[in-house]
């Protein structure tokens, strides 16, 4: 096969940029989080300065392979995510690796981080982690099927599994969205796109209050900057996605800024409003609520 | 007061049990009862022998040469049912013999009579034994020619042995030549039933010897011999039964 | 009219039938054993009126029976030899009968049927 | 050539001979009884060769130089010849297990034994009715005075209980009889039974009616002497309290002889009289099975199924008017399988001490003896190559060809009950723990054992080349595979490795003999059975010693599936199912604690096997030979039926939900790499099965339900529940067993879609089950293995003592989960596009479900064991054996093969299926594959995917090169050790939010729902045994009801 080499830089490319503005856009979110809570919130470029630290450090202790594999998995997960999928329509440039496979490739570089994390985090062999790992599988497991159900009624809706025919079929107007021509679909995936962007009410697997808990808790200095940088690109990717097969995709830089930003904002916005879940609240509130919506958009294709 | 209420229940609970299984009894009978009846109803007496029995009658005095027709059919038309009769017989006797056997007292262990056997008894069976066993062998000799036969004269005789049993209760017959005059009448009459496979027409054919004439005591082939036999083998077991029966002691 | 052969067989069903009773009633196994002699008289009698016919004699060749017509004059000698086995086996079974009685009283010092049901479900 | 007279007249000299022997003469006595039963024995010998070789007419033995019906005659004829050969040869080796018994009781008792099988012999040869009544009465009291054989041994009285009680009975029926023949004879005018069958016809008006009356007192007293249900209840009492030895003569030769009897009286009777029989034998053979459920003494138990087994024979006759010509090889089939296993079984009861049926575990030690119980089992109910199989085989194609479906459906109700006590018992044989008392090996008790052995297996023999006459089938005990797995009997004192290397050899050469002859479809199955066979047996060289036992079950096992893939018509199909059902149940049974999993296991498959049975016979019609293509131009109303049955059938064996309930302890219980075998390789069989009916007959319309639609709901609702139940496992080697429920759902979910890509679906998932569960299922039964315990909460933190079984268990679960870039993913692949092309959306979405629930399970498999804290008791765990390691490490070389060029094995199928589903298939350009839908680049991704993951990794360890390891301890708890540190590896109950979430799915119903349908048979069983009180009069009560009923009710349907 004839491969096209200059697809690679490209798609480094498009990596630096989702970087940087998955970076930006974090800590925007949080500074609005913040304020909305009536607080200061950090500065603008605070991930860039902890990364820029983290990155810096040097650790002298590992749990064996697997540990190093977590991050390794994570970060694999976000890129390739980001880099089976188109990113700009209709541009050859950020068109990406899009060419090696499918929705369904993409669907399970969804999982792919979470259960590299997992094995990680177990072999730190630390009992949190497990209890993390539980708690966090449960919940995605559970959150991601709203979304699939969704991505499989699209999938139907345009007798394909191709993002590009996806996107360019939604081309030409707002009222062609899938917005609009499913929402059913739309609404089951964007509850679950709550569950998996790790933010409130979904955010007991992370919580910033129980610090021992969660996989993240064993790692630090590199492995935690791998981290970061897939918490960085990994929301941004998946985010892509959404608007690819539920918002008409982005013909532009700009107009992709802006659909990020929006959905972003979105599950930041819920964050705000919303307790925090037990694991066992969420599962029942995705099978109670978005898991039917999904159903239904299934049925109704 | 308690306990004589619970037995009294008890024989009432027993006595309608058996009220029930009275009640169950007659039913099923009435249905046996119907069925016979039934039979008994469709049943036409013959006008004419069937043609099996015409054959008997016909042919017998030729082909046999028994006078009894009875007697040429049981001995040598139907012979075999007749061997099979004399060996039911044969392991009844063994299997009497068999169950009975562990009970039954050495034969030298000292034996009181419950009752003394009366005067009169004892001196009757010494003076009728011998005459009953001459009727006996007399009855089973003549079967091809009169009623009777070995069945019957062997009966007699066994009757001859009880008769000696109830006057002397103590008396003791030799097992041994129970059991050798039986055998070797079954094996001679099993023999002659072979002989007759290789010799006359068949097994248990009677023209081993000659026929004779109609109505003389050696006519009728080997027919006599066998009835002979069979009375002695008949005999031979009867008493045999009788003297285990008599010889177990009652615990 | 009821022929002599139809009486005797009624007899002899009669019969069965009080023996087959007493046996299913009598818990006393010398008891049942007497009911079962009563019961093989009564098939025994069967047997033989089966055979009977009227106004014949019996199958016996002799000068009041000449072998010419012999056809004519005697009644069918089947039965009766048959009668005879069955007599003869019927006799068998009591004795045999009588001898287990004799071994189950010795045994479990009862005549009671009832009692022997160690072997059952 | 010895006129057959004188195996009576033999006989008779010999029993009066004994008379004139002295009492002390025992030794000399048994000599004599010993020839006289050899040379009865040899004149049926001789007649029956006669027979055989040469088709001469039946001959005649006149006596009393006269000619029937005038005189008694005797006939004998193939038939004749047979059974007074069996009745014969089971008199003298009985004689000879008897040996102890009857030198004690001395000559009277020998002479009772003599004339008791003369008389048996009689019954089976006259011809004339009331010489049949005068031996039935020699039988009579015979049988009750040889009851007391055991008496003189154990003294208590029980059987002459049991005598007495029979006699009573027997008064009854003999008083019937004889007014019966009376009659008979008053209106035919002859006792000569071929006479009066001439004669019966001609009757008519008062007269007929007099003779049917009179038959029927005939026909009911030979009847009752069959101890027909419920007046049966003397004989279950003689049969428990007799000698065996005698209870093998009572239920052998007195059953085959009564039943000839009654083929003869049917012969007067004509057809009228075959419901009759037909009802009696049917319900005597449900109930006796149904009340032997709860028996627990031994000789009771085979008393029950002995009379059943009569039941059924009797049924038979019943259908002679159907059976025409094939009667004997049926009936005889059946007859002759019950006679021959049931002595042995007898026999083989005199050697064990007690009466418990778990007693029997004493048998253990003696392989031969085991093995002979096995035969005789396998024999009874009626499995290849017995003749039974033959019989069953003909008679349900017979009965459904005729329609008598009913018939049909309580035959095989009956035969399961049976198998379900017999294969009990044989778990009881296997597993409980052995009494104290040896076995008791007296050679002369033993010989009769391993003669019924040899005669068992003769007479498949025969029946095999009767089939191959008759039917033009081949005799299975000639068929290579079959022949290869016995072998391996003989083989058995060799050790283990060598046979080891045999079996593998065998499976290759085979494979090599016939890998020509498959197409793609069948080449698929034919790799994983052959090829993947051989894979999995390596495993099999970790075994030390003899291994005793595991190679012919092995063998068996693959004998059948190899047969399988090779069947064209039905009968070679069903032949090979049953063998490697057969097989698998052995091979599972050796697990430590597997005994009552491989029952319900053996219950299920059977079950299934008879619904397949019954399929295939609906769908034959009555024809001789029937093609598995032929299934395509079935057509209503029939074809929906057929369908229905066979998918049922096949479900049981890939454990669909609802009889899915023996597959987790089966699986999981069986030996290491036994699981592997079961799992990886037998459940395909049932999914080949599926596929051949698919292919053949398609789309089904019941009633207006598509039932492709039922199965593929079947298939949806089992891969969710198969994998909800996987995550609560606690058991490893469950999860597993729980998972490939799951599995086969997708499977079958993929061939009910009945298009390109489904089918391509369901074949990459037979292939890549194969290999990862394989994989799984050695690794974690390795773990197991060195930890003693499948527990996964027990366990943790093993990776660093077991990384081989730990890379194994990484690739295998993320080839089941399919996650990129490893081949599970292909499979995934596909298996999204097809669910695209489901027209019903709601099992799609359940099967959707499904999916994620696997990553939970799977994940929850490694952390538990290899991850998270290791556990004191296993610091010292080594790495799994060798020869358990090497073949995961090959699976995982396969995997990664697959996985970067896929087109290896599916480009193959893809363009094979084109000649089935031609639209939808992939197209195939460079190393892109397109569907449909989608498209996919394995080499691409597994680059990308590749290059990605080694920079983050390099760098990764580049930056901490100087790390060093953490001790266990040194994390939260600073370094000190905790107390318990169990405590802290957090395992069991995980994934609780799902339990609480979700728990309710996961309720046993299935479970529920069989174990109360089979209490509700131990219980009707356990209440309707209540009513053999033991009371002779309550027998005599139940004897005239009997006649009575049939009486009023059986007379109704005759003209």
């Amino acid at each position: 096969m004839s491969f096209d080499w200059m697809k690679i830089p490209y798609a480094l490319l498009t990596v630096f940029i989702v970087f940087n503005y998955g970076l930006l856009l974090g800590a925007l979110i949080q500074k609005i989080g913040a304020r909305a809570g009536r607080r200061h919130g950090i500065p603008i470029w605070q991930n860039y300065i902890d990364l820029i630290k983290n990155y810096g450090q040097r650790t002298s202790i590992t749990h064996g392979v697997m540990f190093y594999l977590g991050p390794v998995f994570r970060l694999t997960g976000g890129i390739g995510l980001l880099l089976f999928v188109p990113t700009i329509y209709g541009s050859y440039m950020f068109s990406n690796l899009s060419f090696a496979g499918d929705l369904i490739l993409a669907l399970y570089f969804v999982f792919f981080g979470t259960l590299g994390m997992a094995l990680g985090a177990g072999e730190s062999g630390h009992p949190h982690a497990a209890i993390g790992i539980t708690r966090g599988l449960s919940q995605v497991s559970v959150a991601e099927l709203p979304f699939a159900l969704a991505v499989f009624a699209v999938a139907l809706q345009y007798q394909t599994l191709s993002v590009t025919d996806i996107v360019a079929a939604q081309q030409g107007g707002m009222l062609n969205w899938t917005l609009f021509t499913n929402p059913l679909a739309v609404a089951a995936a964007m509850l679950a796109f709550l569950g998996s962007m790790m933010r409130p009410p979904f955010d007991v697997v992370i919580a910033p209050q129980e610090i021992p808990i969660g996989p993240p808790t064993e790692y630090h200095s590199a492995y935690l900057a791998l981290m970061q940088t897939n918490r960085a690109i990994f929301p941004v990717a998946k985010m892509v996605i959404y608007m690819n097969l539920f918002f008409g995709g982005a013909t532009s830089w700009p107009e992709f800024a802006v659909k990020v930003f929006l959905l972003y904002l979105f599950s930041a916005f819920v964050g705000v409003c919303f307790p925090r879940f037990r694991v066992e609240q969420s599962i029942r509130w995705f099978l109670i609520w978005a898991v039917p919506l999904g159903v239904l958009a299934i049925l109704w294709v | 007061m308690v306990a004589p209420i619970s037995t009294l229940t008890t024989r009432q609970t027993t006595r309608q049990t058996h009220m029930i299984k009275r009640a169950i009894a007659l039913l099923l009978l009435f249905a046996v009862g119907t069925l016979f009846a039934s039979l008994l109803l469709g049943y036409v007496p013959d006008s004419e022998l069937n043609h099996t029995a015409r054959y008997y009658a016909e042919r017998t005095a030729g082909d046999v040469g028994a006078a009894n027709i009875v007697t040429a059919i049981v001995v040598t038309y139907r012979g075999l049912d007749t061997l099979g009769e004399v060996t039911v017989l044969f392991i009844s006797a063994a299997i009497v013999g068999l169950v009975l056997a562990q009970d039954r007292l050495p034969s030298d262990a000292p034996r009181q009579p419950r009752v003394p056997v009366s005067e009169l008894l004892s001196t009757g069976s010494r003076a009728l034994t011998p005459l009953i066993l001459l009727l006996g062998v007399y009855v089973f000799v003549n079967g091809h020619l009169t009623p009777g036969g070995g069945f019957q004269g062997g009966a007699i005789v066994a009757s001859g042995m009880l008769l000696l049993l109830l006057a002397d209760p103590l008396k003791q017959f030799s097992h041994q030549l129970i059991s050798v005059l039986e055998s070797l009448s079954g094996l001679l009459f099993v023999g002659i039933g072979v002989l007759g496979v290789l010799l006359a027409g068949g097994f248990l054919d009677n023209r081993l010897l000659p026929i004779g004439t109609l109505g003389e005591l050696f006519s009728a082939g080997v027919i006599p011999v066998i009835y002979s036999l069979i009375g002695l083998k008949v005999g031979a077991e009867f008493s045999s039964m009788l003297a285990s029966l008599s010889e177990t002691e009652e615990t | 009219m009821i022929s002599l052969a139809q009486m005797a067989m009624a007899a002899g069903f009669i019969l069965i039938l009080i023996g087959f009773y007493g046996a299913l009633t009598q818990r006393n196994l010398l008891r049942m054993i007497v009911a079962f002699t009563i019961a093989d008289t009564g098939v025994n009698i069967v047997l033989v009126a089966v055979g009977h016919m009227r106004g014949r004699t019996a199958p016996i060749l002799d000068v009041a029976v000449p072998a010419a017509d012999a056809v004519a004059r005697v009644i069918d000698p089947v039965p009766q030899a048959l009668v005879l086995t069955a007599i003869v086996i019927g006799l068998g079974v009591t004795a045999l009968m009588l001898a287990y009685a004799l071994k189950l009283h010795a045994r479990k010092h009862t005549l009671d049927i009832a009692k022997m049901t160690e072997l059952k479900w | 050539m010895v006129s057959a007279l004188h195996i009576i007249t033999a006989a008779l000299a010999a029993a009066f001979l004994m008379g004139l022997l002295k009492e002390q003469q025992r030794g000399l006595a048994f000599g004599i009884t010993l020839v006289t039963l050899a040379f009865m024995s040899w004149i049926s010998a001789g007649w029956l060769w006669t027979f055989a070789s040469t088709d001469t007419a039946a001959v005649e033995i006149f006596t009393a130089g006269t000619q029937p019906p005038f005189a008694i005659n005797l006939r004998i004829g193939l038939a004749e010849a047979a059974l007074t050969l069996l009745i014969n040869l089971t008199g003298l080796f009985s004689a000879l297990a008897l040996k102890d018994t009857l030198l004690a009781l001395g000559r009277r008792a020998m002479a009772v034994w003599l004339v008791a099988v003369m008389a048996l012999s009689g019954i089976v040869l006259t011809r004339d009715l009331f010489n049949l009544f005068v031996f039935f009465e020699m039988t009579v009291i015979a049988t009750a005075g040889l009851v007391l054989l055991s008496e003189h041994s154990k003294n208590d009285g029980q059987a002459l209980a049991a005598g007495f009680k029979y006699l009573v009975v027997s008064q009854f029926i003999s008083a019937f009889l004889l007014i019966g023949i009376i009659f008979a004879y008053h209106t035919t005018g002859t006792l000569n039974i071929d006479g009066m069958a001439a004669a019966a016809p001609l009757l008519s008006g008062s007269a007929a009616q007099a003779f049917s009356l009179a038959f029927f007192l005939i026909f009911i007293a030979i009847v009752a002497e069959l101890k027909p249900f419920p007046a049966n209840g003397w004989a279950l009492d003689i049969y428990e309290s007799a000698h065996p030895a005698f209870s093998a003569l009572f239920s052998a030769a007195t059953g085959a002889a009564a039943l000839f009897a009654v083929d003869k009286l049917l012969l007067i009777g004509g057809d009228a009289w075959l419901p009759m029989a037909t009802g009696i034998g049917i319900i005597t053979f449900i109930a006796a099975n149904l009340l032997a459920l709860p028996q627990t003494n031994d000789r009771r138990l085979l008393g029950y199924s002995s009379i059943a087994q009569t039941g059924l024979i009797l049924a038979v006759l019943g259908q002679r008017d159907i059976l025409g010509d094939h009667t004997l090889y049926i009936a005889g089939g059946l007859l002759l399988s019950h006679a021959v296993a049931k002595a042995g079984l007898f026999w083989l009861s005199g050697l064990i001490a007690e009466r418990g049926l778990e007693a029997w575990a004493a048998l253990r030690g003696h392989p031969v003896l085991i093995f002979a119980f096995v035969s005789f089992i396998c024999m009874l109910t009626g499995l290849p190559p017995f003749p039974g199989f033959y019989a069953k085989w003909e008679l349900i194609h017979l009965l459904a060809g005729e329609g008598r479906i009913a018939l049909l459906g309580l035959i095989l109700l009956g035969a399961l009950i049976e198998a379900g006590y017999l294969f009990r018992w044989f778990g009881y044989i296997m597993k409980r723990e052995a009494p104290a008392e040896v076995v008791d090996n007296a050679a002369h008790k033993v010989v009769a054992v391993i003669a019924a052995l040899a005669a068992a297996w003769a007479l498949s023999l025969v029946w095999g080349e009767l089939s191959v006459l008759q039917f033009e089938r081949g005799n299975l005990l000639l068929a290579l595979p079959l022949l290869f797995a016995l072998t391996f009997l003989a083989l058995d004192p060799l050790p283990a490795w060598l046979k080891n290397t045999l079996a593998i050899a065998g499976l290759l050469a085979w494979f090599y003999l016939t890998y020509t002859e498959y197409d793609p479809l069948r080449m698929i199955f034919a790799v994983i059975f052959l090829i993947g066979g051989s894979l999995t047996l390596l495993a099999s060289y970790h075994a030390h010693g003899q291994r005793s036992g595991f190679y012919p079950s092995a063998m068996l096992m693959f004998a059948g599936l190899a047969m399988l893939i090779r069947a064209t018509d039905t009968f070679d199909f069903f032949v090979a199912w049953e063998l490697l059902t057969v097989g698998s149940y052995f091979l599972i049974l050796r697990g430590k604690h597997s005994e009552p999993h491989a029952l319900s296991y053996i219950l299920f498959s059977l079950g299934g096997a008879f619904l397949i049975l019954a399929g295939f016979a609906l769908a034959t019609q009555g024809a001789p030979h029937f093609d598995l293509s032929a299934l395509a131009d079935l057509v209503q109303p029939l074809a929906p039926w057929v369908f229905l049955l066979l998918a049922i059938g096949f479900m049981t064996k890939t454990a669909a939900i609802g009889l899915h309930i023996w597959l987790p302890g089966a699986h999981a219980e069986a030996e290491t790499d036994v699981s592997p075998m079961v799992s990886g390789i037998l459940l395909k069989a049932g999914l080949y099965g599926l596929i051949v009916l698919l292919l053949t007959m398609g789309r089904q319309d019941f009633y207006g339900v598509e039932l492709i639609n039922v199965m593929l709901w079947i298939g949806a609702i089992t891969a969710l529940i198969g994998n909800l139940l996987a995550i609560f496992q606690e058991d490893a080697k469950r999860l597993l067993a729980y998972s490939s429920i799951g599995q086969m759902g997708y499977a079958m979910f993929g061939l009910a879609l009945m298009n390109h890509l489904g089918w391509l679906m369901a074949l990459m998932f037979v292939i890549n089950h194969y290999v990862y569960k394989s994989m799984l299922f050695l690794s974690i039964g390795g773990v197991a293995k060195r930890t003693g315990t499948r527990e996964m909460y027990r366990m943790g933190g093993l990776i660093t003592l077991m990384p081989l079984s730990f890379i194994a268990t990484l690739i295998g679960i993320i080839a089941v989960s399919g996650v990129p870039p490893l081949s599970g993913f292909g499979g995934r692949w596909i298996f999204y596009n097809a669910i695209l092309t489901a027209e019903a959306r709601l099992p799609m979405v359940i099967i959707f479900l499904a999916g994620p629930i696997a990553f939970l399970y799977l994940f929850r498999l490694i952390y538990t064991i290899f991850l998270g804290q290791l556990k004191d008791e296993f610091r010292r765990v080594k790495e799994a054996p060798f020869w358990i390691v090497l073949p995961q490490m090959i699976y995982v070389a396969i995997l990664l093969v697959v996985a970067v060029v896929p087109g290896l094995v599916l480009r193959h199928v893809d363009s094979y299926l084109n000649a089935f589903f031609p639209n939808g298939g992939l197209v195939w350009e460079g190393s892109t594959i397109t569907s449909q839908f989608g498209y996919w680049n394995p080499v691409a991704i597994m680059i990308i995917v590749g290059v990605i993951f080694m920079t983050l990794f390099a760098w990764l360890l580049f930056v901490n090169r100087r790390a060093q390891k953490v001790k266990q301890f040194n994390i939260v708890f600073s370094a000190e050790r905790p107390f318990r540190p169990e405590t802290t590896h957090f395992a069991w109950n995980f994934f609780a939010p799902y339990r609480k979430a979700l728990g309710f799915l996961t309720l046993p119903l299935a479970t529920m729902f069989w174990s109360t349908v089979t209490d509700l048979l131990h219980t009707a069983g356990d209440l309707a045994r209540r009513f053999y009180t033991g009371n002779g009069q309550t027998y005599a009560f139940h004897l005239l009801a009997f006649v009575m009923i049939v009486y009023l009710f059986g007379m109704g349907v005759r003209p």
